[in-house]
């Protein structure tokens, strides 16, 4: 019984570090048609950041907190600079993001030498219930995680931030058409994505320790549950993420882990296959 | 005093080609105006230089006294052009009622939307399906219900009947001249007749030039004209 | 250094091929740096065979296939005389074709590594899992326990290691409670820590590698192993590794090389050529065991003493004396060449986690045969 | 009859577009196809060539029942269809895109050894030439406007010497000049084919057209021949009915 | 904004956008067109003839490089095909290069076969089934694939590959397969150096040829057109999956042909050669030379592996930076690769009735 709860909990953790690294991701497929391959650098750089606060002798939650404006801001700038010329062909666009992502990680390499360094969580140690131990800090991971993702809903569904977004993606010249300003929504979406990136880079510092290849490591199994979750909509990826996730956490409960780990990619695609809209089909938020 | 809208010697095209050559028009406040012309004669592009899609390669594009010919497309809307493409001209993986909210993303009024509904009742029906998958006329009923929720002072329509139904047709012809009494519109149109009575003055394009002007009932009479009509 | 006795043959030269670019970059940077270290030395004591000694240095990237094209290089552009480097095996097997077979050339591998590599002209510097485990594994379990668990990342160095260390656990009277492989970039460890936990584990003799090992350690750590007095084991850790978690996440793990810095406190050599690596190269490249560091300037030395005495620098003269090259001082101690075995007799010692910082616990009497071969 | 299509059905969600419409076509038969807005008639044409499956329903062509063949193998037995929605292929020339529909039964081995190419020139030129194209031959079809892109769709529909034309609003974008021109360039095809033709235009509809289907909300209201659609009663109504 | 957006435009439909100055540039005058449309078959001279010459003037080290490059550039080739032509996003072409490795290293480790007239075509063999069952999979079916499908479906594909290959003892694991014998012609063994440069560029030249031939052909215009808007393609007449998983499948031959070349030449095989690294590597090259143009593909490879062969020597440390700069800066100025800066876009997509046009407009 304490032994299903813990293993429960942890499985749990797992999915929602996954939902937390692919929502950003999730939000740039889905609202922008761009299968960003730097985004596992967003999430190394929000790391980074983490970490450069904490080695500057700052407290630690002041970089988890400045993580995602300073990432934000960067992936504002990039898209002005650089994605922006990509939308009308996503092909590209993932060759030029990939290009952009090779720069940022052998840049971060080269700032931190290539070694693995570790971050102390803000809040350490571990939940006792009886004989059982539970990470505070992966605790804390999944109440965040639940409370991004409310509030990204919210700011999808309910403002015409949403709205705004969805029509630019689809149509473009239709959008400026009917007065959206679309480089300010592509650049505020993309911004968006990158900032919500630097946030999971920030969080899971400290469980994965900094490492160059920390964002490229969840990279395809982001692209996978986007795809099982169903591109188009903001649910879809989340849904995704969260059924590979916890996927990939629970199979090696039950069978050896190098067998679960090509399981999963096997069953994901065979699932797309077959249902090619995804989990949810792209259809509102 | 100066029109409304105020193109001189314009020139625009595609990359290396050029489409319009030196056209001079003017469209007063108020009042519809039409563009005609053979399939290929420039009406579209005139439209898209218009609205900002392509840009004017020289001359001058005046809207309200302000020269615009440097805006962005969307700059332009917010001022008061609203557009009706001819093709894509709704957000087809968006739902009727997505399409009908950006369009009435600057407007105030939550009672604009009721409106436009009770002009095309069939929309009404539809509120919840992609508006990709409505039917060729409903898809330009969006389209010009949308164009219209953004309260523009001047609406350019380009062919805004291809497609919709007979009896339908009447009902946006009686709304146009409705509108022409209070704003400006300009409408490329192939009904000669509905178009001639939607505006009181017309100008005929003939590959990318124009060749012939003037008030709506002197065009139709004009010997000419089905020259510069017919393919 | 001006003049030489022998300049007139032109310097010798020597390849370097190692991980410059990459994931394990900090590795081959730090043996980049020992050899270009030995080389000075050697060329300001009057080089060899009265010859200058000249460094050839390319990387390996992390990539087989950019690291044969580069290894090329040395070989066939640059004709050097000897090749040290690769870290990973699989570089090792990439590398070693092109350098022994088509190359006709010396090659020298310093990485601790499974062993089993008899390729002639091929000698290997590090220590093999005879070397890591015949002293350590008894240690573990007087100060450990009995029940032991494998968990390891999936490639060959695992699995060959935990061979071995099976086999001596069970003959000290250990057991092996489990033995598990996961995928090399695995980050999550539930369902390991969970069994390891709940199965009473004494000892974790983990070969899982980063990423991995570090959240696996945490792991562990919040699962509660330590505080019921279980022990880590990692033969590869060592000073570039204690950082991956915080020092009270691996408190007593104990890791078992062929040095560690702390031996510069009782030991003058260690001392001297720590401070020389640390005078040429501030910074974050470690001279360290795990690195392969250690194994690049043992062997380096080693041919150095192999190329004095064959007194001519042509492959198979050179490999007749390296077969039985000494050296008496070189860090942790001396190290001899195994003859015929083609790798390297050394001490080891076996060190301990404390506070960040490791203290030797044990240490071997003497140098410890690599059984291989 | 070449094409017979029986009690079809279609629904979309909650809507049902298509409520057990039939429509038959005799061989060398233009049939007009009309209705209100969202009465149906794009999604009969669908169901017909199969770029819809329909719910319930049969369709046979030339004594074959095809209800469950691919677009590809109704296109294979002669038919050709013209999507309401213009879909030319942008980034080619024009003479290739008519190429391309000329070519389209040719087999592999035809294909990789092009041994029709030649044959196939002076066909796409003269359909070019047809359309008032052929000076536009080497132009990207992207580069058309609006009507000249629905020209050139109707020649590529041509192009395959199809049995059964399929034509959805044709002439949208046209004025009635050019409207006439297309009604003349139809006719002779009269010879070895048969139209169904959808449009908003009665006056062209009753000019090149043998018999009519109306549509309403999905069902067929009457079908007969021009003049009798004209007489009868419920046509007249929809026809002063708003939509 | 618009300006740039047309730029980017490759196998887009054409309202996106703004303008339309790719697909438009063509309206050029015809003389003009027709002056341009030589440029291809000079520019594919040129780079014959500098490979034939190669061997005579470059060290022995860098012929051995040589090879590899060209080895790679057949690799693209495939690629360009399946990608440039048919408009399938194969992100995992390595796994068809990287599975004929396999095949035939295993077949000189296991069983000695190292003779060249089994080992190439049995790499091709492998290449071509495995395409087939991937392709299969992929591409047929109730309704047409999406490239986003496609291409993380073949991404994944390579990337389970790669997970297997490193995870599963007999391949040799993380290792692979070091040490594989030198591919063999009755008692002569092809090591590195000239004659297998000469092998090599002979394979490549004859296959080049046969894809130019493949993609002139009506086939090449079906192909184009299943590009543009493969329903409508289907609409046609065409059976518009079986072209795709067709061309697919000869990628994947050619891949595979060059993936035992590859296995041979370099000696050994490794997971990495079935992985993504590897599968995008070769979409870079592709789309560096100029996808849609066989012979920007093998530009590509020549210049991606040549740049990076010489950053490697000249900036040691951060040699991948300054290449994903560059990649980054040809990507975002040269959308449709190098080939672009000597070849016009009409020339680039072809026209099907060329030499029927230049006879139309002889006086
Ligand atoms: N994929 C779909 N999903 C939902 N509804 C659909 C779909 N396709 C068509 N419809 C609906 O079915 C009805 C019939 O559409 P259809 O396109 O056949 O009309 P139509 O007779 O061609 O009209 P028009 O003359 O305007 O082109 C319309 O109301 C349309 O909204
Ligand atoms: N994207 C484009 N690129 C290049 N040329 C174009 C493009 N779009 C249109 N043209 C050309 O510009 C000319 C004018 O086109 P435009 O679309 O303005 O005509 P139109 O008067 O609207 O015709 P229609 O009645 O057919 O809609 C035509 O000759 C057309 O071929
Ligand atoms: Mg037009
Ligand atoms: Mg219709």
């Amino acid at each position: 019984m304490a032994n299903a709860f813990v293993a429960a909990f942890e499985i749990l953790s797992f999915g929602a570090i996954i939902v937390l690294i692919v929502l950003g991701l999730g939000i740039i497929a889905s609202m922008m048609g761009i299968f960003n391959f730097a985004q596992g650098e967003f999430v190394l750089l929000g790391a980074y950041i983490t970490y450069l606060a904490h080695a500057k002798g700052l407290p630690i939650w002041a970089g988890m907190v400045a993580a995602p404006f300073l990432v934000g801001a960067l992936g504002f700038v990039l898209e002005a600079l650089i994605i922006r010329r990509f939308y009308a062909a996503p092909i590209v666009a993932m060759l030029g993001t990939y290009a952009l992502g090779l720069i940022i990680r052998e840049s971060v390499r080269g700032l931190i030498g290539g070694f693995y360094l570790t971050v102390p969580e803000p809040i350490g140690g571990s939940i006792d219930i009886g004989a059982m131990h539970i990470s505070a800090w992966r605790f804390t991971i999944i109440v965040i995680t639940l409370l991004v993702m409310g509030g990204c809903y919210l700011l999808l569904s309910r403002t015409s931030f949403g709205l705004r977004v969805r029509a630019t993606l689809e149509n473009p010249s239709l959008a400026r058409a009917s007065g959206i300003s679309t480089p300010l929504i592509y650049g505020a979406t993309f911004a968006f994505g990158a900032a919500l990136a630097g946030l999971a880079g920030a969080l899971i510092v400290p469980v994965f320790s900094l490492f160059a290849d920390l964002g490229l490591r969840f990279l395809i199994q982001g692209f996978v549950a986007v795809m099982v979750g169903g591109v188009g909509s903001f649910i879809g990826p989340v849904a995704g993420a969260g059924v590979i996730g916890t996927l990939s956490a629970a199979l090696p409960w039950v069978m050896a882990p190098v067998v679960a780990d090509v399981l999963v990619f096997v069953l994901a695609i065979v699932f797309i296959k077959f249902r090619p809209q995804g989990l949810i089909a792209g259809k509102g938020v | 005093m100066p029109e409304f809208l105020d193109i001189k010697h314009l020139d625009a095209g595609y990359g290396r080609s050029q489409v319009l050559f030196d056209v001079t028009l003017g469209i007063p406040w108020r009042g519809g105006v039409a563009v005609l012309g053979r399939n290929g004669a420039g009406k579209t592009t005139l439209m898209k230089t218009i609205v900002g899609e392509l840009p004017a390669w020289k001359g001058e594009v005046a809207f309200d006294g302000r020269d615009i010919s440097r805006r962005a497309t969307q700059e332009r809307v917010r001022a008061g052009i609203g557009y009706v493409p001819q093709e894509h001209s709704v957000f087809a993986r968006l739902s009727v009622r997505d399409n009908l909210a950006v369009g009435s993303l600057a407007n105030k009024d939550a009672s604009a939307v009721d409106r436009v509904l009770t002009i095309f009742p069939k929309l009404g029906q539809r509120l919840d399906q992609p508006a990709g998958t409505l039917s060729g006329g409903e898809r330009k009923m969006l389209a010009i219900g949308r164009a219209m929720l953004g309260d523009p002072k001047l609406l350019l329509l380009d062919e805004p009947t291809e497609g919709v139904w007979i009896g339908v047709i009447e009902e946006i012809t009686e709304r146009l001249i409705e509108l022409a009494k209070s704003i400006a519109v300009i409408i490329v149109e192939q009904h000669l007749d509905l178009a001639l009575r939607v505006a009181d003055y017309a100008y005929v394009l003939d590959r990318g030039r124009v060749a012939l002007q003037g008030q709506a009932g002197e065009v139709r009479g004009n010997p000419e004209l089905m020259r510069y009509l017919a393919p | 250094p001006a003049d030489w006795a022998n300049a007139a043959e032109g310097p010798i030269k020597v390849g370097i091929a190692t991980d410059l670019t990459g994931p394990i970059a900090y590795a081959g940077n730090a043996d980049a740096n020992v050899a270009k270290m030995v080389i000075k030395e050697i060329n300001n004591s009057g080089g060899l065979l009265g010859r200058p000694l000249e460094l050839y240095i390319e990387d390996t990237a992390s990539n087989e296939s950019v690291a044969v094209g580069n290894v090329r290089k040395l070989i066939q552009r640059d004709k050097v005389d000897m090749v040290l480097g690769g870290i990973t095996s699989s570089m090792r097997n990439a590398i070693k074709d092109p350098i022994v077979a088509r190359g006709k050339t010396l090659y020298i591998y310093p990485q601790l590594y499974e062993g089993k590599e008899c390729t002639p002209y091929l000698f290997c510097t590090g220590p093999t899992p005879a070397q890591q485990c015949d002293e350590f594994i008894p240690w573990l379990i007087k100060n450990g326990g009995k029940k032991f668990a494998l968990p390891s990342a999936n490639y060959v160095w695992p699995h060959t290691l935990n061979v071995y260390a099976r086999k001596v656990i069970e003959s000290n009277g250990g057991e092996v409670v489990f033995e598990e492989y996961y995928p090399l970039d695995q980050v999550d460890f539930s369902a390991t820590v969970n069994r390891i936990v709940s199965n009473k584990v004494d000892v974790v003799f983990n070969t899982v590698i980063p990423p991995g090992v570090g959240p696996f350690f945490k792991q562990l750590y919040e699962a509660g192993f330590l505080k019921n007095g279980g022990r880590l084991a990692c033969v590869y850790y060592d000073e570039n590794t204690l950082n991956i978690n915080q020092a009270s996440e691996i408190e007593g793990l104990a890791s078992c090389l062929d040095y560690f810095k702390v031996l510069t406190k009782e030991n003058p050599f260690d001392a001297k050529i720590q401070a020389a690596y640390e005078k040429d190269f501030p910074g974050n490249f470690l001279f360290a065991a795990g690195s392969a560091a250690t194994g690049t300037y043992r062997g380096l030395k080693l041919w150095e003493a192999a190329v004095k005495e064959a007194g001519k620098i042509d492959r198979d003269s050179v490999a007749a004396a390296l077969d039985h090259a000494k050296i008496a001082e070189g860090p942790g101690g001396p190290a001899e060449m195994v003859p015929g075995k083609r790798h390297c007799k050394m001490k080891m010692y076996t060190a301990v986690a404390k506070g960040g910082n490791y203290e030797i616990v044990a240490r071997s009497s003497g140098l410890v045969d690599p059984k291989e071969c | 009859m070449l094409l017979e299509a029986a009690g079809i059905k279609k629904v979309f969600g909650k809507l049902t577009a298509l409520d057990g419409a039939a429509l038959t076509v005799g061989e060398n038969e233009f049939h007009g196809l009309i209705g209100p807005n969202g009465s149906g008639k794009s999604t009969l044409m669908k169901c017909i060539a199969g770029a819809e499956v329909p719910t319930q329903g049969k369709v046979s062509f030339v004594n074959t029942d095809i209800t469950a063949f691919t677009p590809t193998e109704r296109a294979r037995a002669g038919m050709s269809l013209k999507f309401q929605i213009t879909s030319v292929l942008p980034t080619l020339t024009l003479y290739d895109n008519i190429l391309l529909a000329l070519q389209a039964q040719s087999s592999l081995f035809d294909l990789v050894f092009s041994r029709t190419r030649g044959a196939l020139h002076d066909q796409v030129m003269t359909m070019l030439t047809q359309f008032r194209l052929a000076d536009r031959a080497f132009d990207a079809a992207a580069a058309l406007s609006h009507g000249q892109q629905q020209w050139l769709e109707i020649a590529m529909a041509l192009a395959g010497k199809p049995k059964l034309l399929l034509l959805d609003e044709p002439t949208g974008g046209m004025s009635l000049e050019e409207r006439r021109v297309t009604g003349e360039l139809l006719q002779p095809i009269k010879k070895h084919c048969s139209l169904v033709i959808v449009e908003h235009d009665l006056d062209f509809i009753r000019d090149i057209c043998d018999r009519l289907t109306v549509l309403d909300q999905g069902k067929v209201l009457a079908s007969g021949t021009v003049s009798e659609i004209q007489a009868n009663k419920s046509v007249q109504e929809i026809y002063l009915r708003r939509a | 904004m618009p300006k740039a957006m047309g730029a980017v435009k490759q196998t887009i439909p054409a309202e996106i956008g703004g303008d339309m100055d790719a697909a438009v540039g063509s309206s050029g005058t015809a003389a003009k067109a027709a002056a341009g449309r030589k440029v291809l078959p000079i520019v594919e001279g040129v780079v014959l003839v500098a490979a034939l010459l190669a061997p005579l003037v470059l060290q022995d080290y860098l012929t051995v490089f040589a090879t590899r490059v060209i080895i790679l550039a057949l690799f693209a080739l495939s690629f360009d095909l399946v990608w440039g032509y048919a408009g399938i996003m194969s992100f995992g072409q390595a796994l068809f290069f990287g599975s004929a490795g396999y095949g035939v290293a295993l077949l000189a480790r296991d069983l000695d076969i190292t003779n060249i007239f089994l080992v190439l075509p049995a790499g091709t063999l492998i290449g071509l089934t495995f395409a087939l069952l991937l392709g299969g999979f992929l591409l047929l079916g109730r309704h047409p694939s999406s490239v986003i499908f496609v291409s993380l479906g073949t991404l994944t594909g390579s990337y389970a590959a790669d997970r297997l290959a490193r995870g599963w003892y007999y391949l040799g694991g993380q290792n692979g397969i070091p040490s594989i014998a030198p591919m063999s012609l009755g008692g002569y063994e092809f090591s590195e150096g000239p004659a297998f440069y000469y092998l090599v560029l002979g394979i490549l030249v004859v296959v080049y040829l046969l894809c130019r031939f493949l993609v002139r052909s009506q086939f090449g215009l079906a192909l184009a057109g299943l590009r543009e808007n493969e329903q409508r393609i289907a609409f046609f007449g065409y059976k518009a999956q079986h072209l795709k998983a067709i061309i697919f499948a000869i990628g994947g031959a050619i891949a595979g042909l060059a993936g035992s070349l590859y296995a041979f030449h370099e000696g050994f095989v490794w997971p990495n050669m079935v992985g993504v690294v590897v599968s995008t590597q070769v979409v870079l090259y592709v789309l560096f030379g100029g996808s849609g143009t066989l012979i920007g593909a093998v530009i590509g490879a020549v210049i991606v592996e040549g740049v990076s062969f010489w950053l490697s020597d000249n900036y040691r440390d951060i040699w991948p930076i300054i290449l994903g700069l560059l990649l980054l800066l040809v990507i975002l100025f040269r959308p449709l690769g190098l080939i672009s800066f000597v070849l016009g876009e009409r020339e680039r997509v072809g026209s099907f009735g060329v030499k029927i046009k230049e006879t139309r407009n002889a006086p």
